[in-house]
């Protein structure tokens, strides 16, 4: 291939390189290369296909593509972390806009609005969660939670985790390996018919090293653990921390756990606008109260507000900075870097483009929503709409094992139908059998629960 | 514009956007949906967000986005080691295929099967790249991915039964400050190298720190000063004597694609910023990814799940032994690895190389350029630059009093960033400059230009710089602890309401 | 940003992207290609275009992006007579899909069934807001659709014979002046009537014009001020009376949806802006729609084809007996179609009855402040205004010497946009506002903020206005005639290189 | 319904409402109707159906839309005015940003970046067509058109213009429609071997009341005239003015009617940079020589570059506004109004990116793709790959007379093949019989030009 110029690198231009090594004093670009030893240097050509034009890459690409079935095409009850909800056409506008998107690490000035755009979604998620310190948001739910525990065993100075036995599986290996090998790790015991958290256990197992108790509400089953006050004031009189994960888009029905006493609450901000991206989409928050001692145990950045020299002119900047790793290296806070900083700027838009009714309208459609699904799943011989008796928020465990098909039959099956089946939980709590998780959100519609329901009675029926 | 806070835009009653409604029917079946919670665990007041027309808030946040200077408006040099460089937009157009952004991860694999090729491609791409064995895309910065390299450092030592006796894992100083911190979490002990007077890492340092409590040594190279350790082999010969695992911070890669690589000098393990070097945008700090790979002896240590392609067919394995469980949900950040794809096939192999050299001759052209402007420095070794240089104002600042905070601050003023450089300011008066291959030689005249002004500036009238900008979004902060004193810090709009505005 | 002109940023040898490749075999088969062209019709030298890099390209432009004002950036409501309202994005989303984007005009039938139902369904809205019976949406303007419904007159007087003999068509000054210049290039002697002293329609004179040699009768209700003719059913009378067709311009159509209808009023024939009473965006003019209906009587004169809609199956209909052929190529502009639907479905009946309540009050509390603004007046009868108002500064021109046009170049200093108004300049320095449904009290009170601050200045302090804009994109522009000597406009930067550039 | 607030028109609110009412005076809304007579005002409701929520309509809408079968999925050969190419991404960004999106007609000051964006893409169309004066884009090339052959009629007060015969069909009623009753038009017969224009014919037809002859090039059957300096001569000879439409992606490679003579030249942008969009991406040009007696017969805006007070630094205005509509009502020349600046815009953004490398190339390549297309339909028993033997420019006609079959059945059996196949032309030109007109471009790959001949070589054989 003859060295055209790529549209991507202007100084391939021969006469400009002359030019340039001119001014350096150089005979050639290699010999710039003259401090990496021979030896070192690559010999053989790389062996990666050539060059592709814009419009070959295109359809290279899109062909690619073209073998992936999305949720547009197929109805989706798949969530377990990942969800499809109603994404504002504003979000996105937002999101894509030239100027957040290749923006990084300005500063307060010819960067103000990233700045001000990411103080408004600490501000506005601060709200949801009711509590007053909120961070710009870190990779998912999995980070934010082990963030938080660590945070927990800093401040308290204990080294011991309790996590509620419901923790999604995933997560807790992200926990566990993000704590140890400085933290332990302890699970507590569930109720399988409730799904709520084994109170007795619990208590046997909070001895003077456990620094905080983790549990999911809504927890990764779905189920809504109602006995949040309860184990509040176990772990209070532990002088424990109470550390929640929460999924956002429950705060505007169910209370944030900030209400029934958390101290740190965490979750995945991916429900607030983000589309799935095969798990693109997430991304981590963590929020407590305005007191030194959890402030300053925050690794990530935290944006606050600064008067200008013009009065009622505001400018933001980092606060404490002096406590993160960029600042200390080793000696800072665990470590801070790229996160996930537009998917906090798009769940602000969120938030301000729902406002206080909608949120709390979503939250109440959901529940509707996949309550019928549970409802009219029941009413099919074999199946149970939902295996645990508990309420419970968006997703909600069915039930095969009377069947007599495996959960992986079943969704085969319904791959036919042009339907994506719920999460299979049979490797993950044996103790379901054939146990399906289902997600049903505010984008399903009654045709979409129904042609489930059909499709299920016409597999079954086979 | 002077635009407010959302908060201030609240008027009751309007409304941004509606939600799809609940159908009658299901109403009648199923009720308010709400009442089955307990009362105790019920929302009683609806959360404090503000009630903003849709008109209005996306006037808010265009007029913020217009507000921020992303690397597609201004000449993106003054971001050093971030390797701010052309984000092709028909790489933005590709992602946003409702192919790729409706698809949920836990899809059945014969779903997904265009998305799995497409990581698995890349992985066979930085395969060529680095010269590893297989590549993980789950980790989702260059931290998490030294992370992730610290945790199998860990757990390789670990199953060898040495877990407890390898508990120091050797750094450098001029290495990104996340490599000391991330291996601090996994539990090590940090030793820091400092450079030999000419600014390269110190061998006999190494020799001096290397013992049977190593476990690990990682490294950028080249470091952020832009010079390379020639002896880089050396240095992991030592340290796999020793019995360390050698990692390797490639976030400085742009100046060595296609030239030099990980598997060579010796590394078992290495990771790119596909947001940096592979031309994924930074997206005002993320979502990003750490694009990690290993060697083959410790393909079963990476997080699961990895691609593989057998027989026409991809799948996902989560069958990988000794793993060190997950880093990130499921498969990380998909979209980064479509447009990295995408990017090294618009290059080709030969295109790549072109990055490497075009980043090296710009880098070198502005050093240059940079020396010969009155009070700027670059300390250490003269040449031997790749494609990054920390250079310092130490001398002008001692001359005039005008600091690199200063400059920072003038340079917003020509509509262009400036940053002085991470912690620890080793090299006085730091500023750090990356000019990567995307800019021509007209573009770094103007940035040099820029600093050549200032400089001039700063010896005749340094006011003009101190109280900087004059031109910016907003005025110069107040210099008062309003980020630092508890009692001032408001880090959300409710903390404001109750600290700030109560005083007036 | 102070952009240099794009010729500025020529480097020989850049390339701002690549075509693809001509395949190898091909040429093999048929060899350059380009050789078959005799030599005295081939192109001898490449046209003298820039070469420049696609990062630097893509700079220019959305830095260009940023120095102009679209409405999603301000309270515009100073392009009075345009409906500035809020261009919803999940419309602009929806228009970019490949089945959308991709479709070609003459494809079988049977493969853009949707994009005909979009039509189609339109075409019913559009029925049920006019009363009228059929639509076109191949005129691509308001302009175009005036144009349009002055040839079908022509056709319709030539198919009864009266061809010749009707060449008369009646318009008023404060209809749009395209009404007047579209039925002069089909042919017509214009007759423009002039108001009565309270600013309607003077039925006097209407009755005095009219003859055998009417053609049509031509009228925006309300006009331009903002006044709605309340005898507008006598008016189309008598031009029927007359034997004339009554065609209605709409452009003013935001105060009347749901209201009242052109069917009632007696029109034959009326079009809509799509791009500004239903939401599609102006785009710094055009592509744009101007929805043309007609009564049941003149459907065969329309431009083919139309969509019609039988057995569930959707066809173009190119058979219209009487049609006046074409006014654009294929069927219009689709998206346009496409927004304007899916907007009319965002709202429903009752929203479109909203948006016109709610315009006519923002226009009404806007009167109401203006009016109280010193050196403010609005011509003719005191209220009745609907959804907008010609407004006058003649006292404060006379009072301190600052014009109508002094006020728009410092209004750009508030970072709003606002317009004189068309021609003719009948009301003395003149302003239109038209606040549209768009706006809340609070972005209204913004802008009338603006307009007092400003006749606050001109009477304390005149030059500020007469000398802004101050803090605009750029400087006032030199006054000397380089737009109107042909000795020194520069239409292009070739043309500029040749004149201007030589005199330095 | 009740009256909920919509997001799209915030002062629904009823709080609001009132304050503003007691501002006005009114007690409410309909109150400010009472201008309206009652008889005049609708009493029924409007048969629309009710209010969609966004997700709603996307659904909606989507689910319509998915009835389109677009050309990203069948390969496509139809051009005949509205063409397939290759669009740079960095068109579609600069032509989606918000502000040029929702721009409109600003002032100098405020939308400076419009007005040089037009200014630039006048510039840079001026370049490749090689005349002084572009206009802001009109409608479409039919528009072009007949503004062009209306300014020669003004330019030298005739009123016959005589078109070329090979003019597009569909254009031509545009044209005459536009042009009639001051215009009187005429039909100059052609070669229907070579498509080139009857110089006998047309010396015949050029009498004294001639203004302007108009011809294309390359023409709309895609045959290149050859004739433009013959035919320029014996127009000027006449004192009338040579017209010439142009596709302008062909002028990298054919030369701009300029070279040849021709005094005004016009055409469509569509093939720079515009998307089919079902026909919504035309734009007309004009250009001229820089003459006051051409420019001020333009129509359309005209934007023209002037210096500021600050030195060095460039505004930009209307030339000889006074010449238009705005200003003189019936008085103007023809009417100007909204038209296609957007696409103006991206014209020039395109013309930018490819520069005169990519010009010349992608006019070769064009060729190149439709000479083997027509080859290898040439190779297939009974249809002859280009019925003209002149030379041609991206399309060609195929004629299948020797088939047996009609355009209409070989088209529907290539519909079933995932081919759109070219343009039935046996209404259009009875000449040519069962013919289409087949359109190549850089788009297509040889699989493509591949999978059409064998696709109608399947076709015969059955």
């Amino acid at each position: 291939m003859s060295q055209k110029v790529h549209p991507y690198i202007p100084n391939m231009v021969p006469e400009v390189q002359a030019e340039m090594l001119k001014v350096i004093g150089a005979e050639s670009i290699m010999e710039l290369y003259s401090c990496i030893p021979d030896e070192l240097k690559l010999k053989e050509e790389m062996n990666i296909p050539p060059a592709l034009t814009e419009y070959e890459l295109r359809r290279h690409i899109e062909g690619i593509l073209n073998k992936n079935t999305s949720t547009k095409e197929y109805v989706n009850f798949l969530g377990a972390g990942c969800w499809q909800h109603f994404i504002p056409a504003v979000c996105d506008e937002v999101n894509q806009r030239s100027e957040f998107l290749t923006a990084y690490a300005g500063e307060p000035y010819e960067d103000h609005g990233r700045f001000q755009a990411l103080f408004e979604y600490q501000s506005l998620v601060a709200e949801l969660v009711d509590m007053d310190v909120v961070n710009v948001p870190t990779f998912d739910w999995g980070q934010a939670a082990s963030t938080s525990v660590r945070m927990a065993a800093r401040i308290t100075g204990r080294k011991k985790i309790l996590l509620a036995n419901t923790v999604a599986p995933e997560r807790s290996k992200i926990i566990i390996n993000y704590g140890t090998p400085e933290l332990q790790f302890e699970f507590v015991e569930f109720n399988t018919e409730t799904g709520a958290m084994d109170l007795t256990d619990l208590q046997a197992k909070l001895t003077e090293d456990v620094a905080a108790v983790y549990f999911e509400n809504p927890s990764y089953l779905g189920f809504i653990e109602v006995q949040g006050p309860e184990i509040s004031k176990l772990v209070k009189e532990n002088d424990s921390l109470l550390v929640v994960g929460v999924d956002p888009i429950s705060l505007g029905v169910i209370a944030p756990p900030s209400q029934y006493g958390a101290d740190i609450v965490c979750g995945d901000l991916q429900p607030l606008g983000m589309h799935m991206n095969f798990s693109g989409g997430q991304a981590g928050f963590i929020a407590t109260r305005d007191e030194v001692e959890f402030v300053q145990e925050y690794p990530s950045r935290l944006f606050g507000i600064v008067p200008t020299v013009k009065e009622g002119e505001y400018g933001f900047g980092d606060v404490f900075y002096d406590r993160t790793s960029f600042a200390l290296r080793e000696k800072g806070k665990e470590s801070v870097g790229t996160q996930t900083a537009l998917w906090g700027i798009t769940a602000g838009v969120y938030l301000a483009l729902l406002g206080p009714e909608g949120m709390q309208e979503v939250g109440q459609t959901i529940m509707q929503n996949s309550q019928y699904a549970a409802q009219q799943l029941s009413q099919i011989e074999g199946v149970k709409g939902s295996r645990l008796h508990s309420p419970f928020f968006k997703e909600f465990i069915v039930d095969f094992n009377q069947t007599g098909l495996t959960v992986k039959e079943i969704n085969e099956k319904l791959l036919e139908k042009k339907i994506f089946g719920g999460k299979d939980l049979s490797e993950e709590f044996h103790e379901f059998g054939q146990s399906a998780l289902f997600c049903v959100t505010e984008v399903h519609t009654k045709e979409d629960i129904d042609h489930l329901i059909q499709s299920i009675k016409e597999i079954l029926t086979k | 514009w002077n635009e407010p806070i959302v908060f201030e835009l609240h008027q009751p009653g309007e409304k941004g956007v509606e939600l799809p409604p609940v159908n009658e029917q299901i109403v009648s079946a199923v009720g308010d949906g709400v009442s089955v919670i307990p009362d105790t665990m019920k929302r009683n007041e609806k959360p404090n967000l503000p009630e903003i027309g849709q008109a209005r808030i996306l006037r808010h946040y265009v007029r913020l986005s217009q507000e921020t200077l992303g690397s597609d408006f201004n000449v993106e040099i003054g971001q050093g080691t971030c390797t701010m460089k052309y984000i092709p937009k028909i790489n933005e157009l590709l992602i946003r295929d409702p192919k790729m952004m409706e698809l949920h991860p836990l899809q059945d694999e014969g779903t997904v099967q265009g998305m799995l090729e497409i990581f698995h491609n890349l992985d066979l791409c930085m395969r060529e790249i680095s010269g590893m064995d297989y590549f993980s895309f789950q980790p989702s910065s260059g931290t998490q991915a030294l992370f992730t390299m610290a945790s199998i450092v860990r757990k390789y030592h670990e199953t060898r039964g040495e877990g407890d006796q390898r508990d120091e894992i050797i750094t450098t100083i001029f290495s990104h400050p996340s490599q000391a911190a991330t291996a601090a979490v996994k539990g090590y002990k940090i030793i820091t190298l400092h450079p030999d007077e000419n600014g390269f890492p110190d061998i006999e340092k190494l020799k001096a720190a290397v013992s049977e409590r190593t476990a690990g040594f990682v490294v950028a190279n080249p470091e952020d000063t832009g010079i390379f350790n020639p002896k880089i082999k050396e240095f992991t010969d030592i340290v796999h004597e020793a019995g360390g695992l050698c990692f390797y911070d490639q976030a400085n890669a742009n100046g060595l694609l296609g030239i030099t690589r990980a598997k060579e000098a010796g590394f078992d393990m290495c990771f790119f910023n596909l947001h940096k070097t592979f031309a994924a945008p930074h997206m005002c700090g993320g979502p990003a990814t750490g694009a990690l790979g290993v060697i083959a002896e410790l393909r079963d240590y990476l997080p699961a799940p990895i691609v593989e392609h057998q027989d026409g067919k991809y799948s996902l394995q989560y069958d990988l032994k000794h793993s060190i469980g997950k880093v990130r949900s499921f498969h990380g950040v998909a979209q980064t690895v479509l447009r990295s794809y995408a990017w090294i096939r618009a290059l080709g192999p030969d295109g790549l190389k072109e990055v490497a050299k075009i980043a090296v001759l710009n880098n070198n052209y502005m050093y240059h350029k940079v020396l010969a402007i009155r009070g700027a420095s670059a300390p250490y070794v003269k040449g031997h630059r790749l494609e990054q240089v920390r250079y310092s104002w130490e001398q002008m600042a001692n001359e005039t009093g005008v600091t690199t905070e200063d400059v920072t601050r003038r340079m917003t003023d020509f509509g262009l960033h400036y940053w002085t450089s991470h912690h620890p300011y080793i090299v006085p008066q730091p500023f750090t400059l990356e000019p990567t291959e995307s800019y021509s030689k007209e573009d770094l005249d103007e940035y040099i230009h820029a600093l050549e002004q200032i400089s001039k500036e700063a010896y005749e009238n340094p006011e003009i710089v101190k109280t900087a900008p004059h031109n910016s979004t907003i005025h110069k902060m107040d210099e008062q602890d309003f980020l630092d004193d508890p009692e001032k810090w408001c880090i959300t709009w409710r903390s404001y309401l109750k600290k700030a505005k109560t005083e007036c």
